[in-house]
């Protein structure tokens, strides 16, 4: 019993960073069609900004936390600007080989910059672990499961109620009524990339604080399977992120528990093609046909 | 009438073709022999030709079919190993069997997953279909780690490497492989197959009213794709003598689709252009390593901004045209147009 | 115009192609990296005696290849200080493989054809076995500071041991059956758990050797858990394996793994030992002492353990920045020296050098080696691996602690 | 409702005792509750030329898609040439003989011009894989034969000289009328024309005219056109049917179309608000 608990909370902890991170993703489908696949390592950059802060200037964490979230979220207007808005126009190949070649290109910069060797981040957030039924749960677990919920939920608010939020729907639905309606669509979809990359930003906090170390390929693994829950849940929508994010995450604990640890990857990838081929739209997403 | 001048089958120009490339390979093999080209350059001549095998059968599926597949290396890696199992199994064979069975193998058995794979996959569209040959190749690669503690014996030795694969990739055999695939391509690609394919690239809702069963061509050039990968595969899996699966994974998928766009998507020139370079540069540029794919990223990035269409667009290069131009006045292949001028 | 844009970046593609040609022509070695502070030593009149280095420089893996330049290049530096051998200088070239099989093919045939004479390398066991098989047609000599798989030296397909090939480091089946025995012998265990990253044939070499080795010791291995390169969470392992109880957990992959495995596992309550192979040296800098306390791996190099090793510490930081040398480094000065003894006597047989008798007596050297290390005094057995003992390394109070020889 | 007797209109006198190009009965489709198109009794004769019209989104297109098959109509059976087309694919439908055009043109832009004619061609090509590739003596003949008759498809539209463009680049008429010629080349027995005059000037829409009747007569095909253009509509449609939400609310001859208050009220809107 005490094994369950855990392992479903083993699974609530990864899943709530992978949720955030499928936020991005979402958001970012949702607004433009665009896979971005730098994504996942705007997370790194993020780690490494807070590696930078915390360990090498010697700053308080928390100073730490904001420049990480700061960081992301310029670095996601920036890629933005620089390599996305160009193409806005173009195929939609483009704009993805385009994404791939920032991944790319961030990951090779980190390597060469701060080295191949993972960076030890040293501890953010420490407090007393919670035993729950023979469980033991860490107080980092908590942490990153309520900051992720919290997190969510001022999204969700935030594109639900405000205008900005209404305008990101619009745009979303249709990009040229949206512009007809007097809507700034590029100032729209800065914004949500500076969202999407501040979540990015959250992410890559929590990640530091649950596995504290930087490295230049963290955001790849991470980012590929936050993009699965994304695909899962249903790209586009921003519940469907956080379903797909905590379903991937207690699938990883359960295929673990069940003594397939080794299958756990392919797992993630079986469940994103079944996903794909029973509905492609995902758990929450809509059906988008094509006009003949 | 300028169409007809243009297009009477001149089995000259197919000989001539023939001819110049039998001329390129006695004379490379030549100079191999005889060390003038030394080990080093022999090595990194057939990277090269296993490296356009690769970009060409991609170009296939994504230049002229319009689908981006992000799984091109599980269809070597498959190609790879079941030849390599294949060929350390047949060593009783002569040779002269075992390569071409082994090259087969190797195609075929990539090719049947390119089927498996291809079948659910081609029933999506753009990224959704980018996203799914994804997750195919990562559990190609699981699978290829983690298959033989299922099965209980060793086929594929996971993490510990497959080793000990008879070296029989040669030059000869390499680029024998490249003009073949090349030249399958190129007049599939020049007849109604071809054309079908092209078609849905450019409007698959049109190609379809135009009577084009447009699943059957999508699966056929994905298949097709998948063969030539494998076939690249095995030649790997030969040149090299060890097999690892973390080889194959989504990073060697994206180094070869950086070839095909570079090189322009739809030019099989292109590809083999930038398949050669990206295979040269890293090696003639070995001092700079440090800064090699961090450049390699902001070619791709500055290619896609500045020339989405790659660096020859969908141009296609004929040998016999720049003859035709350069040596004789034999007439130009159907690829571009003949002026008037020409025709005389 | 676009035509002509395509025209002018083919030709920039092609002029860098040429440049770089160039650059490296025949003759002109490469330049080490600026950070190797290989000093140009120059050529003194006898002529010089070509090795070549390859190893994983850049990328993933470079922390690595880098430390075995080092320790490599701080012996050659010291020996072409010293008047070369036989008055021959040693000239390193240095070419990077990025751990990759097919980039260490090309390099190698690449140092062929540059002339080298024997080569230090590489530094992963792929890369290296793939060279191996064309270094061992060629009988060039070759030696390894670090490429621990079995298969390096032997092939068993074949029953073949590749006669040129030697190596100062421990091989995985070494290492494992090791550890087994520790756990048996000094920590008693009688249940063992092991978890690896299943795509890392250094991990899954040592991990099968350990279970191999527990089933004769009659200590039972209660969970064998494994996970993905690039994973962060073990947690869902760590409990299956918490709820199996085991004594001992051998957790045999790289430092950056092993610390997140031990900090999540004491996170889960687990206080089961804690066990690794070579790979968790500078596992102190990434976790917390308390975490790590009482851990023990097995290792080829205990810092500060001998006056000699103390001398290398204090020559590497001079040399270095100030940077400390690992296992690595180490075994990489030990690999030159053994190299370098072997060429000595080659050189003192007033062979040709680099011709195939100097190559052959090379080999021949270093398999009768009476060459003394840092780490070691080496001698080879029938499949050329370095009969020596291993060092266990305790942690404590957060330092990496020279427990004993075993 | 009652049902209508399928063969009562749009069937000249001369085709009464030919199986229709086309007959629909009762078609119709939903979109996830939303009906876009229902009740749909349709019969096109064999050598008419009809046509289609409505006031935006009547559902014109929707019929069209529904006849070429790319949607599947939730009810309704439709016969072409007396065979039922239940759970054919578009290129099925297409090979058993309907082409059409689109409303928002859809040609290979960046093929040539005479690529796109060839790939109408397709299913008149008979050459295999094998024999493409081994470039046989077939092969040839077959690449020979098709070009020539692509150029002659061509030439109705005089558009030779440009066989060499892409598609892309030709001038928005000619893409139009490149499409008609696509059409063609597959060998339909009925074409669907959705807004073919669309963009042009008038001189362009009287030659177009000209160009849609000479096509009947030389191919002996029927022709069901959407067109906003009532110059066109009137001028050379034998028949005609008035779409309205979904629904056919008149058909009959152009005369009686004009005259129809149904279809004035459609157009115009209700009188008297």
């Amino acid at each position: 019993m005490s094994t369950v608990i855990s392992q479903i909370f083993n699974g609530l902890q990864s899943g709530s960073v992978y949720a955030l991170v499928a936020l991005g993703y979402s958001m970012v489908y949702g607004i433009i069609m665009l896979l971005n696949f730098a994504h996942g390592d705007i997370i790194m950059v993020g780690a490494y900004v807070a590696w930078i802060m915390i360990a090498k200037a010697g700053l308080p964490p928390a100073v730490g936390v904001v420049a990480a979230v700061v960081g992301c979220t310029l670095l996601g207007i920036t890629i933005e600007k620089v390599a996305y808005a160009p193409l806005r126009k173009s195929p939609r190949l483009s704009l993805l080989i385009t994404a791939i070649g920032i991944s790319f290109f961030l990951e090779n910069l980190a390597q060469l910059v701060m080295g191949a060797g993972a960076k030890s981040m040293p501890e953010i957030v420490s407090g007393p672990g919670l035993s729950f039924a023979g469980a033991n749960i860490s107080f980092v677990a908590m942490v990153t499961i309520v900051v992720a919920v919290i997190s969510m939920v001022l999204l969700t608010i935030l594109v639900q109620r405000t205008k900005m939020g209404k305008a990101m729907r619009a745009v979303s639905e249709d990009m040229d009524s949206a512009r007809l309606m007097g809507i700034s669509v590029n100032r729209t979809i800065s914004f949500t990339f500076a969202l999407g990359s501040a979540l990015a930003g959250i992410g890559a906090v929590l990640y530091s604080c649950a596995y504290p170390q930087a490295s230049p390929t963290m955001g790849s693994m991470l980012g590929l399977k936050a993009f699965v829950a994304a695909v899962l849940g249903g790209i586009g929508s921003i519940p469907g992120a956080m379903i797909g994010g905590f379903a991937i995450g207690l699938l990883e604990a359960f295929v673990s528990a069940v003594g397939l640890s080794v299958w756990k990857e392919g797992a993630v990838f079986a469940i994103l093609i079944l996903v794909l081929l029973i509905k492609p739209t995902g758990i929450m997403g809509r059906v988008i046909t094509e006009k003949v | 009438m300028i169409k007809q001048a243009r297009d009477i089958p001149t089995p000259v120009k197919y000989l001539i073709n023939l001819a110049l490339f039998i001329i390129f390979l006695v004379v490379v093999n030549s100079m191999i022999a005889s060390k003038t080209i030394s080990g080093y350059y022999t090595k990194v001549i057939m990277l090269i030709g296993i490296n356009i095998i690769l970009a060409v059968s991609l170009n296939l599926a994504t230049g002229y079919l319009g689908q981006l597949p992000l799984g091109h290396a599980g269809f070597m890696a498959v190609g790879a190993y079941s030849s390599a199992i294949f060929m350390k199994a047949a060593s009783a064979l002569p040779m002269f069997i075992a390569l071409p069975l082994g090259l087969m193998i190797g195609g075929t058995v990539a090719g049947i997953f390119g089927f498996i794979i291809g079948i659910p996959a081609l029933r999506l569209r753009g990224d959704y279909l980018a996203i799914i040959t994804l997750g195919f190749g990562e559990i190609i690669r699981v699978i290829l780690l983690n298959i033989d503690s299922v099965l209980g014996f060793n086929l594929t030795y996971g993490a510990a490497s497959l080793k000990n694969i008879p070296k029989t990739t040669t030059f000869l055999g390499t680029f024998i492989c490249v003009f073949i695939v090349c030249y399958v391509i190129h007049t599939m690609m020049k007849s109604r197959h071809g054309r079908a394919i092209l078609s849905i690239r450019e409007n698959e809702i049109a190609a379809e009213s135009c009577g084009i069963k447009t699943t059957y061509y999508k699966t056929m050039a994905f298949v097709m794709s998948a063969f030539f990968a494998g076939v690249a595969g095995s030649l790997y899996a030969g040149y090299l003598g060890i097999l690892n699966p973390s080889n194959f994974g989504f990073m060697k998928s994206i180094e070869i689709l950086v070839m095909v766009v570079l090189g322009g998507m739809g030019s099989m020139i292109g590809s083999v252009i930038s398949a050669t370079v990206l295979t040269a540069l890293p090696e003639l540029l070995r001092a700079f390593a440090d800064y090699r794919m961090v450049a390699y990223s902001l070619l791709l990035i500055a290619v896609m901004i500045f020339k989405p269409s790659g660096l020859m667009g969908t141009y296609d290069f004929s040998l016999s045209r720049l003859l035709g131009k350069g040596l004789s006045r034999l007439p130009a292949r159907n690829a571009s147009p003949a002026r008037k001028g020409d025709d005389r | 115009m676009k035509k002509l844009i395509s025209i002018a970046l083919v030709l920039v593609l092609v002029l860098g192609a040429l440049a770089g040609c160039g650059k490296t022509e025949p003759g002109t070695t490469a330049t080490p990296s600026a950070d190797t502070g290989a000093n140009a030593t120059a050529p003194a009149a006898g002529g010089t005696i070509k090795i070549g280095l390859l190893g994983c420089y850049t990328g993933e893996y470079a922390q690595y290849g880098l430390a075995v330049q080092n320790g490599a290049l701080m012996y050659i530096d010291k020996v072409n200080a010293a008047g070369g051998i036989n008055g021959k200088q040693i000239e390193p070239i240095i070419y990077d493989d990025k751990g990759d099989p097919t980039e260490a093919v090309t390099a190698f045939n690449r140092m062929l054809d540059d002339g080298v004479t024997a080569l230090l390398g590489s530094v992963l066991s792929g890369a290296t076995m793939a060279v191996v098989p064309e270094a061992y047609a060629a009988n060039l000599p070759m030696i390894t500071a670090s490429a621990t798989a079995a298969g390096v030296t032997y092939n068993e397909d074949e029953d073949l041991v590749y006669t040129n090939m030697f190596r100062t480091c421990f091989i995985d089946p070494f290492q494992g059956e090791k550890m087994a025995q520790y756990a048996k012998d000094i920590l008693g265990a009688r249940t063992a758990a092991a978890i690896t990253e299943t795509g890392n044939d250094y991990a899954v070499g040592l991990k099968e050797a350990f279970v191999a080795k527990c089933a004769e010791l009659g200590i039972e291995v209660v969970a064998d858990e494994g996970y993905s390169k690039g994973d962060k969470d073990f947690k869902s392992q760590l409990t299956n394996i918490n709820a199996k109880g085991a004594d001992v957990i051998f957790c045999p992959n790289y430092y950056e793994d092993d610390a997140l495995i031990v900090t999540q596992a004491r996170q889960l309550g687990i206080t089961a030992t804690f066990m690794g192979g070579d790979g968790w040296a500078k596992v102190s800098e990434y976790a917390k002492a308390e975490d790590l306390e009482g851990s023990v791996y097995c290792s080829a190099y205990a810092p500060g353990s001998t006056p000699e090793i103390k001398q290398f510490e204090t020559d590497y930081a001079a040399k270095y920045n100030g940077e400390v040398p690992g296992m690595f480094a180490a075994l990489g000065y030990d690999a030159a020296i053994v190299l370098l003894d072997a060429i000595k006597a080659a050189e003192s047989k007033g062979l040709e050098t680099g011709s195939d008798e100097y190559k052959a007596a090379v080999i021949d050297g270093m398999k009768n080696t009476s060459s003394v290390g840092i780490t070691s005094a080496y001698s080879y057995d029938e499949f050329n691996n370095p009969i020596k003992s291993a060092v266990i390394i305790k942690l404590e109070g957060g330092k990496e602690v020279f427990s004993q020889m075993f | 409702m009652p049902r209508r007797d399928p063969h009562e209109t749009l069937i000249p006198e001369r085709d009464k005792d030919k199986t229709p190009a086309i007959e629909c009965i009762g078609l119709g489709i939903d979109f996830g509750g939303l009906t876009a198109v229902d009740d749909f009794n349709f019969t096109l004769g064999r050598t008419e030329i009809a046509g289609l019209i409505g006031p935006n989104g009547a559902g014109k297109t929707t019929v069209f898609n529904l006849l070429t098959k790319v949607y599947q109509p939730t009810r309704g059976r439709m016969l072409l040439e007396g065979r039922d087309t239940k759970n054919m694919t578009t290129a099925q439908a297409n090979r058993a003989g309907i082409a059409r055009t689109f409303q928002n043109i859809r040609l290979f832009k960046e093929l040539t011009v005479l690529d796109n004619v060839l790939i109408g061609l397709h299913n008149e090509i008979h050459v295999n894989l094998a024999q493409a590739i081994l470039r046989l003596p077939s092969y040839w003949r077959c690449e020979r034969v098709a070009r020539e008759r692509a150029m002659d498809l061509l030439s109705i539209f005089d558009m030779t000289g440009v066989a060499d463009k892409k598609a892309g680049s030709l001038p928005y008429g000619a893409q139009r009328r490149l499409e008609i010629v696509r059409a063609l080349a597959t060998n339909p027995t009925l074409l669907l024309l959705d807004e073919p005059a669309a963009g042009m000037n008038p001189s362009e829409t009287s030659e177009l005219m000209e160009n849609i009747r000479k096509i009947r007569d030389m191919f002996q095909i029927s022709i069901l056109l959407i067109e906003h253009d009532m110059n066109l509509v009137m001028g050379i449609c034998e028949g005609i049917a008035v779409l309205n939400y979904g629904r056919i609310i008149a058909k009959g001859t152009p005369e009686e179309i004009k005259s129809d208050p149904d279809v004035i009220e459609a157009y115009l809107g209700k009188k008297g608000h």
